[in-house]
């Protein structure tokens, strides 16, 4: 259950062997690696800025670990999140679920993305050719996440 | 009660960051943003239209009828974009 | 677009940047690392030897991935499967696939390992108290791929 | 024609690997797994539940009806265990 937010760059491989290293116990481990990409919809960025929330952001992290690490028989799970000036092709986001099952480890950190996405105090504002340009929430991302609250919702429900 | 603003919001209201005392009359959230506009300007402009502003009091995210105290961190700030 | 059948381990952080390097149009990259676990079902194992198909192995990787880039608007994708004799700990497979898209990623990911699992020619021995025993195939894993075969009917069935 | 054999399908028929001349009367893959199962012994043990057998012609998963020749590699092994 790591969590870090920080504005330096980091070692995809080096926290992933770290995340099983020594646990016997794990079958499948899935991560998602976030990049800056050169293009938002049609315009070209040349940048961007991630503006966050000390102090809520690693609360909101350490909350959404502890959901997915509740709804999935997960033995680690792993944030990473960056802030600051990135430019293209920069890593953003890594966010990682070990366990025992391929398909919890799937969905653990398919959960944390995209509960990532819509819960975590994190903003990001592009340049543009029109200048800085502050990127609105995405109705996708909602979507996604809501798939997630209804598995929760059913779930309760059968309890 | 500090009052913490960011993204969009901030540059607005222009302020990153302040502590206030709580207003007279003020008891939730819904009431600290209606107070808001009042303060007119960059204020009125960044809560023009509430439903595009997310409210946090004490790092936790409030509903509009959550009840506020001098003692509490609220911050203001648009739906989050990270990941 | 990359395939490797190796008796060595991988640099799991090497391969994934490799991936997407210089590529500022992806925005999101999808790993599964599987791994040597120390009980099968509830017997502890020692180790297993993974026996492949040389030449029909490759071929069947490779199909598995033109079909994930036919599904799924992925930039590039990566399989490495590792034979011979392999520990409790140990890395088994890699598979990974990078696209602009966050659900692309992880769609095209996941049906590598699926896939993989019910059609690459591999077959595992495991060392166990009672001796070696061959895994049989799971039901889950046909299940798992079978997701993905429903999903292209529809699509066929759409056109 | 060339067979291969992997995992138990191999330890039962006791070999790897073995160039044959095409038996006589042999057209599709269905005929040649009868054919197996007349050798006898490690053979016979191998096939004795052909629902557990899978087979490739050149390469290529083949069902029981598929058609084969003597410059075919034709290989038979259990369902895949890999990932």
């Amino acid at each position: 259950m790591t969590i870090k937010v920080q504005a330096e760059d980091f070692d995809v491989g080096a926290e992933l062997v770290a995340l099983t290293d020594g646990d016997h116990g794990v079958g499948g481990l899935c991560s998602f690696v976030g990049l800056v990409r050169d293009m938002a919809g049609t315009e070209p960025i040349g940048a961007m800025t991630l503006e966050h929330y000390p102090g809520m952001t690693e609360k909101a992290l350490v909350e959404i670990e502890a959901e997915a690490c509740e709804r999935w028989p997960l033995s680690s799970t792993l944030i990473i999140h960056r802030y600051g000036r990135l430019e293209p092709g920069d890593r953003i986001v890594l966010v990682a679920a070990a366990s025992a099952h391929r398909e919890a480890a799937f969905d653990g950190c398919h959960f944390l993305i995209d509960w990532l996405k819509t819960r975590a105090p994190f903003w990001k504002l592009e340049d543009t050719p029109d200048g800085g340009q502050w990127v609105s929430a995405r109705a996708d991302d909602d979507k996604a996440a809501a798939r997630w609250a209804a598995a929760s919702d059913k779930t309760e429900a059968a309890e | 009660m500090k009052l913490l603003y960011f993204a969009w919001v901030r540059e607005k209201t222009g302020i990153g960051e302040e502590t206030i005392t709580m207003p007279e009359g003020v008891t939730t959230v819904e009431d600290l943003v209606s107070w808001m506009i009042t303060r007119g300007g960059g204020f009125e402009a960044a809560f023009a239209d509430k439903s595009t502003v997310r409210v946090a009091v004490n790092q936790e995210y409030a509903k509009i009828d959550w009840p506020v105290t001098d003692d509490d961190e609220i911050a203001f700030f648009p739906p989050v974009t990270g990941g």
